[in-house]
């Protein structure tokens, strides 16, 4: 369809409903008031001999014409939001890749350790969530075939989802202007058929996947020494943390988030998990943003049941769960 | 023409009123109130009153402003009801300013 | 022909043109000067209206990143000298007092005593700044001075009471921001103080040459509405710079 | 009768003739002579800002970038926004139209200050030579949002002067909305209470409350860039722990009311357009007037809305979306007024009203568009596209320039004592109406198909539209050269204008044209009601002219 965009996720179907809905309405109120406009030019035009008949006002049109679009416009807002709060609540199973905005280039790491700039290689019919981080200034990720966008903001995650429903080569465009290159920052999400993409993940070959290189971060960088996986450990046993509540040192409670983890990496002395003393260094300035996606992507995968079926997978090295 | 058709400049209203002059006394009454206040809100902070002591400190100070608000600035003696509606507008404003921010702060992390 | 402007009948015009021609303050597209005056102070109070929602938005930041980092600007704030800090609030109340004095003096016709109380105003706000401007210098001593060279190693409020290997320290990074604050904060009310006692040498000087009197006083009265205001941040900005967590 | 006689061409004195050194403008009280000041000042940055609009355009042509350089590009759509927004649209009505016209229309001998108000149009200067020095010394290429951390850490162009300039030209903004406030409470003449305030009057204290309260939050934003860029005091810093969005929530805070100080003078002017031509009073004066006041309060409580992408908290999105709703029920309730006063009307179609029919209809199909960017679902697709491009430039082209155009017919024999040429007038209007029309429609279609904003090269499927956006500017472009010269032209040849050429109704229809420079003879006493057009019978036609009542 000319001067339409593509519609490739259960997103875009949505949005477009609520967009046609909307021009009608709007085109309904736009023409009733031009129509009205346009009659009234003609009909009250100067005449001769016929004067303007002076009317105060009227509180019962006034009160009218406020309520009766105040209620249409809540309808817009109700739907509107309806369809934010989808966008914005990403299933709990989604596949995850993680992504990293500099300027001016799109950086994507799959869940497999699968690596590339600029291209986004998505199965078709499944959730898919992009975990977000920039480098340097705030980008936005834009998919128009989706009707997503989402700003990419320094110093924390944000995360986009969606669910492609039609295989193709679409658009990525950065949407928050961010300097120079700006209008180059642009890439191709490619949605490929199941078959495709399983073709697709293995062809590269050799990849790590991403919860091992965090695992051996977690090594790397000592982590392991204080986070066991028994209660001995000077830190919080890690596994199965993940999207659970944390109580915290000072009585507030916190969803374990990717932003938790995250923050608790690069800044421990934020949020003190309660019977534990703030002794963690913090590793600001240390680690890429990168390798803070592995670690993440790590302790995420350190879910009960892996701890206890998989020890090797789970990665508590030596401590036996 | 009837004075209710006056804006409140031409009528002879303003004129009439005689300027309020501060007592020496009460000046220096407020002035002292203004120190004691000083004095307790520095012995606040360093009782232990948990939240309430940032509470306690903003309340505090919150007095002091209105006593010089009200005596200093002599919004008490006034009989301009506008010195009023700009104070309260400008609190206002300042209120959604901040109110409206923390809004998004606040909640970003529930979920 | 009632749309056309009828000229003020002649009662109205006696008295909205009250004494017009005695005062020589009077500008000339005012009636009288009351409504001069009126209008004089209404100006003034929305321009401390505008000066509200300018330091409103360096609260705001302040509020913000105060609520994220309590912990590390509790330990920042006890970088600061909590007497220096306490004089400094009674040496701009002292003022306040002051600047209250030489406005009644300026409404009773004191010519001296209104000079007298605007000079020990200037010493006071002078006196602020001197001790402001020793703190200041005692951040650039320390490295507390936002920029490449800010250094910060101190414990979180409360974590003496921890043995040594287990004591916390504030991230140096939120401590900049907390000095960051600090500077932009005070800065800009040292800078609303500098204009202060610039704009009362000029009054001091007028009021020498006995520009003020009962008559006319508005200069006097809109100048300590502005200090009064500055007085006020600094009410505000003392506890919250200053007095963060000093319990623990 | 004083203050209603018969222009004696030329010969009376006025504000014009008063004195004619150099001296005798630059160091005027003269509230007149200051809005010419500041008309000839915002001209030229209106010019500035166009000059670049139009390269924007004509890079636009084509889908790769080769007319100038992306970093030229970013600069140009830079300085073309810092130019409009804070140079011509926010000065615009208000420091011209609203200047000349508030104290004459109360009934005034000037405003409250003279010297303030003279003081500001300096401001505005400073503000706007540090804008010149900006775009001299290459210009600055932050957008014209300054959005952290891209200013404070990473743009390598003159963002300092820029932000000086934008945080002088502020304080310009602060003191003539103090000056208003002030000159609207204290300084009516008897009998001009409140119910009797002509609209514009009211839109104009509206905007003034804006000025004053939400441009300094803006300032002192704008200064803590500049201070993290000289001192680096690290407020906005991200690796100080520094939450980006916290710019944006103070910079939106001043620039979403900053929209309705640009919309709002332009409502004010339309509301005695529309009566004037219609013979008519206002429909629901008080609801008009409430309504300007519930723009300029509901108007602060929305400004999140620019962030729904940015990573705010989802509850903090629905409560600004929501409050959005809130704040087009009072613009929607002005459009319909203004179509029922000319019910039962008598109208005329001189070019002020033409304009008028211009703005009523742009600003509703640019209200409209806003609905759809208040919805959250809706603005997740096209926020940061040409929608939004196209949806302001709806809102301040189609509504603030098209209504300070009509301002400028309306008022121009009032202001230089002048009729401008009629037939050219219309002319230039439809010419302005078709242009816009053409230019920023198709931006809609682009929108909504997901072009980006501040794209130097896009997509090539995106081209038609961007060619038919091209041509429509370069229209606009001629519809605004047109009054520029024969506005000129009519100083020297237009017929001279009498006191009231519209017959309208208002205080400033009965002092001479060109004003004497104190406004006003004797006090008036005001014992009328706003838009007494029952009182004043119908527009005189061309013979009837120069004969004032």
């Amino acid at each position: 369809m000319p001067f339409w965009p593509d519609s490739a996720s259960t997103t875009a179907g949505q949005v477009d409903a609520l967009y046609i809905f909307m021009v009608l309405v709007s085109a309904i109120m736009t023409v009733l008031i031009f129509a009205t406009l346009i009659f009234f030019a003609i009909k009250f035009r100067k005449r001769r001999g016929k004067e303007a008949e002076q009317i105060e006002g009227s509180t019962v049109l006034e009160i009218t014409w406020s309520v009766i679009p105040f209620a249409v416009f809540l309808a817009f807002f109700v739907w509107g939001a309806v369809i934010y709060f989808q966008e914005r609540t990403p299933p709990q199973d989604a596949t995850e890749v993680y992504t990293v905005a500099k300027q001016w280039m799109w950086k994507f790491e799959h869940a497999s350790g699968q690596r590339e700039i600029n291209e986004l290689h998505v199965p078709v019919g499944r959730d898919v969530k992009l975990i977000m981080t920039s480098q340097d200034v705030i980008h936005s990720f834009y998919v128009p075939a989706f009707r997503i966008k989402q700003d990419v903001l320094p110093g924390r995650y944000t995360t986009f989802w969606f669910h492609a429903t039609k295989p193709g080569t679409y658009h990525l465009f950065c949407a928050e202007y961010c300097g120079t290159q700006h209008s180059g920052m642009i890439g191709w999400i490619v949605v490929m058929e199941p078959r495709d993409y399983e073709a697709w993940m293995t062809g590269g070959g050799g990849n790590q996947p991403l919860a091992v290189t965090g695992q051996q971060l977690f090594s790397q960088f000592g982590c392991i020494t204080c986070h066991r996986s028994d209660t001995q450990g000077r830190g919080p046993n890690l596994v199965g943390v993940y999207n659970k509540p944390v109580l915290l040192e000072d009585g507030r409670t916190v969803n374990a988030d990717d932003n938790y983890i995250r923050e608790s990496i690069l800044d421990p002395g934020a949020k003190i998990v309660r019977g534990f003393k703030p002794i963690m260094p913090t590793f600001q300035g240390q680690i890429t943003d990168e390798q803070l996606n592995a670690l993440v992507a790590y302790v995420k995968s350190l879910t009960q049941s892996q701890a206890g079926q998989t020890p090797k997978a789970a990665g508590m090295g030596t401590a036996t769960p | 023409m009837t004075e209710n058709v006056l804006p409140d400049n031409y009528s002879a209203h303003h004129n009439s009123h005689p300027e309020h002059v501060s007592s020496v006394g009460s000046s220096v009454a407020i002035w002292i109130t203004l120190l004691i206040c000083t004095g307790l809100t520095v012995g606040a902070a360093f009782i232990d009153m948990g939240p309430f002591n940032t509470i306690a400190a903003l309340c505090i100070a919150t007095f002091k402003a209105i006593l010089v608000v009200l005596f200093f600035m002599h919004v008490k003696y006034t009989h301009e009801k506008l010195t009023g509606l700009v104070i309260v507008s400008a609190i206002f404003f300042l209120f959604i300013l901040l109110a409206l921010s923390m809004a998004d702060y606040a909640t970003r992390l529930w979920n | 022909m009632h749309t056309s402007p009828a000229a003020v009948p002649q009662d109205a015009n006696a008295h909205t043109n009250d004494h017009a021609h005695d005062n020589p303050a009077l500008l000339h597209h005012f009636a009288t000067e009351g409504q001069q005056k009126n209008a004089a102070s209404l100006g003034m109070w929305l321009f401390l209206a505008q000066e509200v929602m300018f330091f409103g938005g360096m609260f705001c930041a302040y509020l913000v990143y105060r609520f994220k980092y309590f912990g590390d600007f509790g330990s920042a704030s006890q970088q600061l000298d909590i007497r220096l800090g306490a004089i400094n609030t009674a040496v701009l109340i002292c003022s306040s007092l002051t600047v209250v004095l030489a406005v009644r003096a300026a409404q009773l016709g004191k010519r001296m005593a209104l000079v007298g109380w605007l000079l020990l105003t200037i010493v006071l706000g002078l006196a602020f700044l001197g001790i402001k401007a020793d703190e200041y210098a005692e951040k650039f001593e320390k490295h507390h001075v936002p920029g490449a060279s800010f250094s910060y190693h101190e414990l979180l409020p409360g974590q003496e009471k921890f043995p040594p290997a287990d004591r916390q320290y504030a991230n140096p990074h939120h401590a900049e921001m907390y000095f960051s604050l600090y500077f932009a904060l005070t800065g800009m009310h040292a800078l609303h103080m500098i204009i202060g006692v610039g704009l009362f040498s000029f009054l001091a000087f007028m009021a020498w040459r006995g520009k003020y009197g009962p008559g006319y006083f508005t200069p006097v009265e809109n100048a300590g509405l502005y200090w009064h205001f500055v007085d006020i941040v600094w009410i505000y900005l003392f506890p919250l710079l200053y007095l963060i967590d000093r319990h623990r | 009768m004083a203050t209603a006689v018969v222009v004696d061409h030329g010969e009376r004195e006025n504000y014009l003739n008063a004195g004619y050194g150099l001296k005798s403008w630059l160091l005027t009280r003269d509230h007149k002579r200051i809005a010419l000041l500041y008309l000839l000042s915002i001209t030229f940055f209106f010019f500035v800002g166009g000059f670049f609009a139009l390269l924007i355009r004509l890079e636009l042509l084509t889908p790769a970038g080769d007319l100038v350089q992306s970093d030229t590009y970013n600069k140009l759509f830079t300085m073309h926004g810092m130019s409009m927004i804070f140079f011509f649209l926010i000065p615009g009505v208000p420091a011209v139209l609203g200047n000349f016209l508030i104290p004459i229309m109360i009934g005034a001998k000037d405003l409250a200050f003279p010297r303030l108000n003279l003081l500001s149009w300096y401001l505005f200067i400073v503000g706007g030579l540090f804008m010149v020095y900006t775009i001299m010394a290459g210009g600055v290429d932050t957008g014209w949002t300054f959005y952290t951390p891209l200013s404070t850490e990473f743009a390598k162009t003159n963002v300092v002067t820029a932000a000086l300039g934008v945080f002088i030209a502020g304080f310009a903004s602060i003191l003539t909305g103090l000056n208003f406030i002030v000159t609207i409470h204290r300084m009516r003449a008897p009998g001009m209470t409140w119910n009797r305030l002509p609209l514009f009057v009211w839109s104009h204290y509206a905007t003034s409350i804006i000025q004053v309260l939400g441009t300094p939050v803006v300032a002192i934003t704008i200064v803590l860039v500049a201070l993290e860029r000289l001192f680096h005091l690290g407020v906005f810093n991200p690796a100080l722990g520094g939450d980006p969005l916290l710019f944006q929530h103070l910079f939106w805070f001043y620039s979403h009311p900053a929209v309705y100080i640009m919309i709002l003078p332009g409502m004010g002017i339309v509301s005695e357009i529309v009566c004037c031509f219609s013979r008519k009073r206002i429909f629901g004066y008080k609801a008009m007037a409430l309504a300007v006041l519930g723009i300029a309060v509901i108007g602060f409580l929305v400004w999140a809305h620019h962030m729904f992408v940015a990573g705010i908290s989802l509850y903090a999105a629905l409560i600004f979306s929501l409050l959005t709703y809130f704040v087009a029920v009072p613009s929607a309730v002005k459009v319909f007024n203004w179509t029922a006063t000319m019910y039962k009307g008598s109208i005329t179609y001189q070019t002020p009203m033409l304009y008028a029919f211009g703005f009523i209809g742009l600003f509703t199909i640019g209200g409209l568009t806003g609905l759809f960017l208040g919805s959250l679902g809706i603005d997740v697709h096209v926020t940061d596209t040409y929608f939004v491009v196209a949806h302001f430039h709806y809102v301040m082209v189609g509504g603030m320039v098209v209504a300070y155009l009509g301002g400028m017919h309306f008022w121009w024999p009032k202001i230089t004592g002048r009729m401008y040429p009629e037939s050219w007038g219309k002319l230039a209007a439809l010419i302005v109406f078709i242009g816009f029309n053409l230019t920023f429609f198709p931006q809609f279609i682009l929108g909504y198909m997901g072009m980006p904003r501040r794209y130097h090269a896009y997509p090539p499927e995106f081209q038609i539209l961007n060619i038919l956006s091209t041509a429509g500017a370069t229209i606009l472009a001629v519809g605004y050269l047109l009054p520029m010269v024969y506005f000129l032209w009519s100083l020297r040849y237009g017929e001279i204008a009498p006191a009231n050429p519209w017959n309208a109704a208002g205080l400033e229809w009965q002092v001479p044209s060109p004003p004497p420079t104190s406004n006003f003879d004797e006090t008036p006493v005001v014992t009328w009601e706003a838009y007494n057009y029952d009182e004043l019978g119908e527009i005189p036609t061309k013979q009837e002219v120069p004969v004032a009542h």
